[in-house]
């Protein structure tokens, strides 16, 4: 029957239970993105560089055992460990890097922004060395991302995997390695569905440290069963629970608490064309002091806090608690006057069928909402789900929206983005050149190398779109994790969630 | 001279069929198309969808850069072959998926549906065997409730009891988890299971299978003790049963052999019907009891606007419901003589 | 020694206005190898008095009254005595041929599973015996028929099959509810020809219902005439038919289209259930009624239940 | 046809017989006394809360107590105040879509009976096609693209609902068509879109009455079963449906799912306790018995 | 000139995956202004299907009707022309022949007011033996006795010139039946209206008509003045029908039987229809099909006999 964790030390030979709700599309390194998907890829395909434990603040060997940036910041060259063997045995070498990475760029799938403007080589079998275009302080920071997980070249290549430009039509991999497995990792696949569970067994041939648990069954379950189950004992490890929905969990279970890279924000279109009202800096002001702010951290929950900024705390760059906003409704009361808004509606647009870290946008929203009210401003829900409301973001058509960014890897320079012109500040209406002075800071952010630099820069950056900018940073979610009193060593990582192979 | 027309019968039903579907693969078609929303802006991440070459690159693996009546023709000259297209979530064949969600459905709602035509019928026997009495009122709200329940709010009390407070039965999914599938036959676990002699995962599939299938089936159950009621007491009034009665039959006899047959006319052609509206239920309860069938596939393509997923599942829900429908039609032939000899 | 003996048999029917009398003290015999005509309007309580003998009254009736046959009192049975008798030792063939027989079942099934029941007879036994009756009620390929369905025969058929399952378990008595009258006469004139048949060459005894007079002259040996749930008149066929006594029974035949004199119906309508006038039911609709008629309830004397016993004849 | 519907099974050729009907049915005044208390809730509603439904005035996730009769949800509103006004959304909602389904499937019923030909093997064939059609997921794929809106709900499910209304209609005018009544005002000399409308519009009304009535209910659980996908009502409005929702991922606290369920099944009940005595009014068969 | 000439009448009724079945397979019957004329035959002979499709509520597949001495036209969608709604017809079942949601008045009043008249309608149901008050009614709160009455008035109200009643008392209690016979000749009689009287009762229709039709598997057999019919009929058909009826006179006379059923219409036997069940029938019935012979002011359709030679009673 059921082989469930025992407290037993030493090698368990059993199985965890995981459960989550699904956000899984592929388990094709070249190809995975999305949440839980980092969380299977990285358990089978190791990336050249991690993060230990949940520090994402200083990238660390793994397939690579050391790396080097060139002072200039374009070249980054790193040393493969010569023991590090694929699950069916063979070396890991650069060539299988190099394949890897030029996959991830040329089947043109979500991930493949990461190696913008990057081209990998390998001078030899030990040593891979990444060319960027512009100064790329982030590259080591990017490397550890699930998506650069080293495959198996050969056995990639013999299921039909191409690396070669154009592969965004020729290769044909995808469904081979939604059925199989060929990285270096401390699991190998089993099963795959996107809907129903994946289940993960441990690589025998693992050159690393063996993992504890044999077999993974991760299982898609919504938040509110998970928590019956993670309480019942039906699964040892629950990863979607609200923070309501983590209290008085009783003492069967261990609850941890972390904050992630996700941003929950509002945002004013900058745009008069689409929207006179909101793209007044007067109304801006008066939203920006109107929010509810304690009203929405009781939502968020302990464990998330808010967000000073758009750049999360654990991040080179972000600022300090104290930077955070505070609700003064004079202020709102008195900029909303002189805004010379008049009453009118105004539609505020959310992905209905999200909910992040246990955290339900249609809930956020009627609070955000509530504290609107409170200062005069009307405002009229708009949810739609993430397929109908994602192009009105995209084209930059809404005028009030309420959404996150989670951050595609632990560097701040993911948040340029938000900059006028940039993607997230073009869905905002912020068009290019709308703030010189800002573009001008993010431009030296960009390429500036030295880490102490970079922190000042990135900090400037934030305060100042605090003041000019159309985005309204809300707070950071809390993950939560429940496990059971038998699982150990969890540890929030925020690119990978969590690292089945540490699991004890 | 006895089979001819009923034979003409079904390959007409046959053909009426594959002109339904492809009825149904229209107006899915149509209706997903019409309809605003950018199915690669549901289907590729924030960053990939501002990348042009990306986007351009999705839509033109999928299609999407052509024609509408081309995509359709392409569609369905892949139907032909049994080829249901590509996920735009997935990137998998709706095939493929579909092999795996529909038997988890086919599994719950035959369950449900067996479970309403025995308890339900077996209630409306009684109701109609007892009328007028005190059992029978009783009955009579019962069966009301059913049909009034809502089937999401009955999940999740049925869960929440059944599974949270007391412990009786286990949660969600259709087998223990860690436990491994039956080797896939039928993609039916019980009937797998079964097959392969697993009488653990047999027993623990059938566990799993009772309070989802009790709760799709409270609809039905109310729905079939209404009209199996109504079917006998509409047959105990015919003069036939008179007959059999002044025969000296005993009562036992009278009921199974005289008024059961002819009752169960109306009450297939309401079972067949339940299927259809069991086959809507579980896009609820698969939700509540993390059973993953076509239900949740549904629920997941429409909020995905996967169209060819869409397209898939409206067409197997289609064709599940029209083929239950057309056995129901046989079964009249079964039942009633008249039907088969004309 | 008569074969069936009721008396004083009383129904009361539930209606929306409780139980109301439907048959009001009646009593009749049916000898040995008699054919008995009970004739008047509908309504009149003709099949509920029949019905009441097998206790097959609808849910809520309540009967009293006896009804001797073969030494019990039938009234007074119950469960399986009153199914022994039953389909066995009285057979009853109801009014409509279309509706009376099982759609589903096949005709021999029908035939024989009475038999089986009662007489215990193995399968090929009772389907042997069906084919006899079959044959014995003139259906052409009796075998055939067996394996056939009621839509499969014509109206005239289907009575005749259902006289052949009466027949199953040789009854002492057959009760035949109006079994022409949704027939056609030419085979209305089979069907009484093969009930006379079955009276001389079976020994049958046979109540036999029916509102058409013709109908009884030509087969009943003695008739008795049900007005508003009671017995107005009995006698001998000829005798009533040919020197009708009472009012009714005189309108009743003048009603008959008879080549000597036009049709002259009955005037108004007879009383529905509960809506039996006092005194004597029919005084309202009778020419010769007098005060008296409207208080006092005529008994059945001499076979005549009117005291004014008009003997002029129109 | 296979593809019949519930409706049809239901009432081949209802008549009225008035005069002797029971006058006692207790579930029929049940249903429809507690149906017109849900009316009378829903008028008054703003009488009838204690507070604003909207007003995040209170504390989170208070119990039931005195000054809560049902608690407060996950954003300090009071349950009840909100469960009130919830009669609002769904009582309306759901009498428009009946409404609109009943006009649009009668009136293309009626036409495809009486005009037959080329328009019924249209209509009929549409009928068919939807009605193989999984509602739910046609309710979902619109409400998803439209943008969730009860409104686009009730379109999307209109779309799917009118056909077992054409399909009632349709047989009645069929049978009636040539019912000997109708033959009769025609030899009259009526035309037939007269007869159509003096004839036979007062005998199909009764049974699709019927039908209407008991589709209140499926209409009201359809709703609130979109809502709680989260494609139904709009927030913040207080919709039963995405109040169980609300309910479903707080399990422990009842109070959220409890009240608002019970409020769509007496809906529900209500309605459907006063359509099955309809029908058992309307049928031949009861009719029958209560009149012999 | 008669009022209704039926010739060469063929009805055939569609029926899918079956062959037609021709109900109505060439009849010839007429009737004249004042006349009435009664039509018996055995059940599924074809009698309703024949007067149906006299008041085009069928479609003949071939032969002609002619009222008033034009075509009548099929029922389609618009009204009746003015001149055909002088036909009128009194259905067999009262229950259905009546709207169970319309007051009577309203039902009677759409005769008056489709074919305007200075009647009203409370004059017709006293016509017809009911209160005026019955008016504002419904028909279920009348017997079935009354119902028919109801219909009667509507058709006569109507003012037509000839009734088809098909059946109209079948469904009747014995006494009423010999009410509404009564009634509607009584009133055809007094209105001078012609009457097509169907009926499988021949006892009635020796009662009250001046013609006789007799009508074997979709052909009229014989026609002739009922009396004469009655007394010699010619055809063995009509005679074994009369045999056939049980005569109230308390003699114990067994009426005569006639063996077998009408055949099934979709596939009649060849020759003469009835040849199969005739009593007296020959080698040639089964190949020939009898011509119409008429005599005086009888017809009969039977090789027994022949052109010119006076009609004789088969017995
Ligand atoms: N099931 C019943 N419930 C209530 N009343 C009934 C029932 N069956 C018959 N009756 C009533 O009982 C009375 C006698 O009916 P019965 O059937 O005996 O009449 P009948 O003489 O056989 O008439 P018919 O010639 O129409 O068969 C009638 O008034 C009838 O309405
Ligand atoms: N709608 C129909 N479709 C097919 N066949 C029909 C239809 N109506 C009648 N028939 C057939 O046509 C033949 C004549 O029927 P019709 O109703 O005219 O007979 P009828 O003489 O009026 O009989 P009855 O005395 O029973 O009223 C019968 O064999 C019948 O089965
Ligand atoms: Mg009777
Ligand atoms: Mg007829």
């Amino acid at each position: 029957k059921t082989n469930k964790g025992t407290d037993s030390g030493g090698t368990k030979n059993t199985t965890l239970v995981v459960e989550n709700s699904f956000d899984l599309t592929t388990a094709d390194p070249g190809r995975v993105y999305e949440v839980t998907g980092g969380m299977v890829a990285h358990a089978m395909y190791e990336p050249l560089l991690t993060f230990a434990g949940g520090d994402v603040s200083k990238p660390v060997p793994l397939l690579a055992k050391s790396f080097e940036a060139s002072a200039d910041g374009k070249v980054l060259t790193l040393k493969l460990d010569e023991t590090a063997k694929f699950s069916d045995g063979s070396a890991v070498t650069a060539d299988d890097v190099v394949f890897s990475f030029n996959r991830v760029k040329n089947v043109k799938g979500n991930p493949s922004f990461l190696l913008d403007g990057v081209t990998v080589t390998a001078p030899d079998a030990q040593t891979v060395v990444l060319t960027s275009a512009k100064a790329n302080p982030a590259l080591p920071y990017l490397l550890p991302t699930p998506a650069l997980g080293i495959v198996n070249s050969k056995v990639a290549k013999a299921q039909g995997a191409v690396d070669a430009e154009g592969a965004d039509k020729s290769d044909k991999a995808e469904t081979w390695f939604n059925a199989n497995s060929a990285g270096s990792g401390p699991y190998t696949l089993q099963s795959f569905s996107t809907t129903t569970e994946v289940v993960l067994v441990a690589n025998d041939k693992y050159w690393g440290t063996k993992p504890v648990y044999t077999k993974i069954v991760l299982r898609n379950v919504t938040n509110s069963v998970q928590k019956l189950d993670v309480v019942k004992d039906a699964s040892q490890l629950a990863l979607d629970l609200s923070p309501d929905q983590a209290k008085d969990l009783g003492a069967a279970v261990t609850v941890d608490r972390a904050s992630t890279t996700t941003t929950f924000f509002l945002f004013t279109n900058m745009n008069p064309a689409i929207s006179p009202v909101t793209s007044n800096p007067k109304f801006q002001e008066a939203v920006r002091y109107g929010l509810d702010y304690a009203g929405i951290m009781s939502l968020a929950g302990e464990g998330a806090v808010q967000a000073p900024g758009l750049v999360p705390d654990k991040l080179l760059g972000a600022l300090a608690a104290g930077d955070s906003l505070k609700r003064d409704l004079d202020r709102a009361k008195a900029a909303l006057a002189a805004s010379g808004y008049s009453g009118q509606e105004i539609p505020m647009e959310y992905p209905s069928d999200i909910t992040k870290n246990g955290i339900d946008f249609g809930v956020l929203a009627q609070k955000v909402q509530a504290g609107l009210t409170e200062v005069g401003i009307k405002v009229k829900l708009a949810p739609a789900p993430v397929a109908t409301a994602l192009p009105n973001y995209r084209d930059g058509k809404e005028k009030l929206g309420l959404w996150l960014w989670g951050a595609d890897y632990p560097d701040p320079s993911d948040y340029l983005a938000f900059l006028p012109g940039g993607l997230v500040g073009l869905r905002a209406g912020w068009k290019a050149g709308s703030s010189p002075d800002l573009t001008t800071i993010g431009d030296q952010a960009a390429i500036e190398t030295d880490s102490g630099k970079r922190a000042a820069l990135y900090q400037d950056l934030q305060r100042k779109l605090n003041e000019v900018g159309p985005f309204m940073p809300l707070f950071q979610s809390a993950q939560i994790s429940v496990m059971a009193k038998s699982v150990s060593n969890f540890v929030y990582n925020a690119v990978w969630t969590v690292d089945f192979g540490a699991l004890k | 001279m006895r089979s001819r027309p009923y034979l003409r019968f079904v390959l007409v039903r046959l053909g009426a069929l594959v002109l339904l579907a492809v009825g149904i693969t229209l107006v899915s078609f149509i209706l997903t198309n019409l309809v605003p929303g950018d199915p690669a802006a549901a289907n590729l991440g924030q960053r990939a969808l501002s990348d042009p070459a990306i986007v351009a690159a999705f839509r033109h693996q999928h299609g999407l850069d052509q024609p509408l009546p081309v995509q359709y023709w392409k569609y369905l000259t892949g139907l032909v072959q049994g080829d249901f297209g590509t996920s735009q979530r997935s990137n998998r064949p709706v095939g493929d998926e579909l092999a795996e969600y529909v038997p988890a459905t086919l599994e719950l709602a035959s369950t449900a549906v067996v479970l309403s035509v025995v308890v339900g019928v077996g209630l409306g026997m009684l109701a109609a065997m007892r009328r007028n009495s005190w059992l029978d009122q009783l009955l009579r709200v019962v069966s009301l409730a059913g049909v009034s329940m809502p089937t999401f709010w009955l999940a999740l009390a049925a869960f929440f009891l059944l599974f949270y407070k007391w412990g009786i039965l286990p949660g969600g999914g259709r087998l223990d988890p860690g436990l491994d599938p039956p080797p896939q036959v039928t993609g039916l676990y019980t009937v797998d299971a079964l097959l392969a002699g697993q009488w653990d995962i047999f027993g623990n599939a059938v566990f799993h299978l009772i309070m989802p299938a009790l709760v799709l089936a409270a609809y039905t159950v109310g729905l079939l003790t209404r009209f199996t009621r109504a079917s006998m007491l509409e047959v105990l009034g015919n003069d036939y049963i008179r007959t059999a009665q002044a025969k000296g039959l005993p009562g036992r006899t009278i009921v199974f052999r005289h008024v059961l047959r002819p009752a169960l006319v109306p009450i297939l052609t309401v079972a067949g019907l339940a299927f259809g509206s069991l086959l809507s239920g579980t896009v609820l309860v698969e939700q509540i009891f993390s059973w993953n069938g076509i239900g949740q596939y549904a629920y997941q393509s429409a909020l995905n606007l996967d169209l060819p997923a869409i397209m898939g599942v409206s067409l197997v829900v289609a064709v599940i419901y029209v083929t239950v429908n057309f056995v129901v039609d046989l079964l009249y032939g079964v039942v009633d003589p008249r039907v088969r000899l004309q | 020694m008569s074969l069936l003996d009721v008396s004083d048999l009383r129904v009361l029917l539930p209606t929306a206005d409780g139980l109301q009398p439907a048959v009001d003290g009646v009593g009749f015999t049916v000898g040995e190898r008699e054919i008995v005509g009970v004739a008047g309007e509908s309504g009149s309580g003709k099949t509920i008095s029949m019905l009441a003998l097998l206790g097959l009254t609808p849910p809520g009736a309540r009967v009293t009254g006896s009804a001797g046959f073969g030494g019990q009192d039938l009234l007074a049975l119950k469960g399986k005595a009153l199914r022994d008798v039953r389909g066995r030792s009285i057979a009853v063939v109801f009014q409509d041929p279309m509706t009376s027989l099982h759609p589903m079942l096949t005709i021999g099934r029908q035939l024989t599973e009475h038999v089986r029941h009662h007489l215990g007879l193995s399968k090929r036994a009772a389907l042997d015996r069906a084919a006899e009756l079959l044959d014995l009620v003139r259906i052409p390929d009796p075998r055939g028929a067996l394996g056939r369905y009621p839509h499969q025969f014509s109206g005239g058929m289907r009575q005749r099959i259902a006289i052949a399952m009466a027949l199953g378990c040789s009854p002492d008595l057959l009760i035949a509810d109006e079994p022409t009258t949704a027939l056609d006469v030419t085979v209305q004139a089979g069907i009484l020809r093969l009930l006379d048949r079955l009276r001389t060459e079976n020994g049958l005894s046979i109540i036999l219902i029916t509102h058409d007079l013709g109908v009884l002259s030509s087969v009943a040996d003695r008739l008795y005439v049900y007005y508003a749930g009671r017995i107005v008149e009995t006698g001998a066929t000829s005798g009533i038919i040919q020197q009708p006594r009472h009012p009714y029974t005189q309108g009743l035949l003048r009603a008959l289209p008879r080549a000597e004199d036009g049709l002259t119906p009955i005037g108004g309508t007879p009383p529905s259930l509960g809506a039996v006038p006092a005194g004597c039911a029919f005084h309202p609709r009778c020419a010769f009624a007098e005060a008296s008629c409207a208080v006092d309830r005529p008994e059945l004397v001499d076979g005549l239940a009117c005291p004014i016993n008009p003997l002029v004849r129109s | 046809m296979s593809t019949q519907n519930v409706a049809d099974a239901l009432s081949p050729g209802l008549k009225l017989r008035k005069n002797r009907r029971r006058v006692w049915r207790p579930l029929g005044v049940t249903g429809l006394v507690v149906l017109v208390i849900w009316i009378l809730v829903a008028a008054l509603a703003p009488v009838l809360a204690p507070h604003d439904p909207l007003g995040q005035q209170f504390d989170r996730f208070l119990s039931p107590s005195g000054a809560h009769w049902f608690g407060t949800d996950e954003l300090g509103r009071d349950v009840l105040s909100r469960v009130v006004y919830g009669a609002r959304v769904t009582i309306p909602l759901s009498l428009l879509l009946v409404v609109c389904s009943l006009v649009i499937g009668a009136v293309v019923g009626a036409a495809a009976g009486y005009y037959g030909g080329w328009l019924e093997m249209l209509v009929m064939r549409t009928a068919d096609l939807v009605f193989a059609f999984p509602a739910i997921i046609l309710a979902m794929a619109v409400v998803a693209a439209l943008g969730a809106d009860l409104t686009n709900a009730v379109l999307a499910i209109v779309v799917v609902s009118w056909p077992s209304y054409a399909r009632v209609a349709r047989g009645l005018v069929l049978s009636s068509r040539n019912a000997d009544y109708v033959l009769a005002t025609r030899l009259l000399g009526a035309s037939g879109r007269r007869s159509l409308l003096v004839d036979v519009t007062p005998n199909v009304a009764g049974p699709i009455l019927v039908l209407a009535t008991l589709d209140v209910g499926n209409a009201a659980l359809l709703l609130s079963g979109l809502s709680f996908l989260g494609l139904g009502a709009r927030p913040p409005a207080a919709e039963w449906g995405a109040m169980v929702a609300a309910g479903a991922s707080n399990f422990d606290k009842w109070w959220l799912g409890l009240f608002p369920g019970l409020a769509i099944l007496t809906l529900v009940l209500a309605v459907n306790f006063l359509g099955d005595t309809l029908r058992d009014m309307l049928d031949p068969r009861t009719a029958r018995a209560v009149i012999q | 000139m008669s009022l209704l000439q039926i010739e060469d009448l063929q009805v055939s009724y569609r029926r899918a995956g079956h062959p037609d079945v021709m109900a109505v397979a060439g009849a010839d019957l007429s009737v004249a202004p004042g006349e009435i004329v009664g039509l018996v035959g055995e059940t599924g002979c074809g009698k309703s299907t024949l007067a149906r499709a006299c008041l085009g509520l069928l479609r003949p597949s071939g032969g002609t009707v002619h009222f008033d001495g034009a075509p009548v036209t099929p029922l389609g969608r618009r009204p009746r022309p003015a001149a055909q709604r002088r036909l009128q017809m009194i259905f067999q079942d009262p229950f259905a022949s009546l709207n169970s949601r319309r007051r009577v008045g309203a039902q009677i009043g759409d005769a008056l007011r489709l074919n305007p008249s200075p009647t009203t309608v409370g004059e017709w149901l006293t016509r017809v033996g009911l209160p005026e008050s019955a008016a504002g009614r419904y028909p279920h709160e009348f017997s079935g006795g009354q119902r028919q009455r109801i219909a009667i008035a509507r058709a006569l109200a109507a003012q037509p010139s000839l009734i088809v009643a098909d059946e109209p008392i079948a469904a009747l209690d014995a006494s009423a039946q010999a009410q509404i016979a009564n009634l509607l000749v009584d009133l055809a009689r007094s209105e001078g209206v012609s009457l097509l009287f169907i009926s499988h009762d021949l006892a009635i229709v020796r009662q009250i008509a001046d013609r006789t039709a007799v009508m074997y598997l979709g052909r009229v057999v014989e026609t002739g003045p009922t009396a004469e019919l009655w007394d010699t009929p010619a055809h063995p058909y009509s005679s074994a029908l009369i045999g056939a009826v049980p005569r109230p006179d308390g003699l114990h006379r067994l009426p005569d039987e006639l063996p077998g059923d009408v055949p099934d219409p979709a596939s009649p036997p060849p020759g003469c229809r009835f040849h199969p069940r005739c009593p007296v029938a020959f080698d040639r019935c089964a190949t020939e099909d009898p011509p119409a012979i008429t005599w005086q002011d009888r017809t009969v359709r039977c090789l027994l006999h022949t052109e010119g030679e006076p009609l004789h009673a088969i017995n």
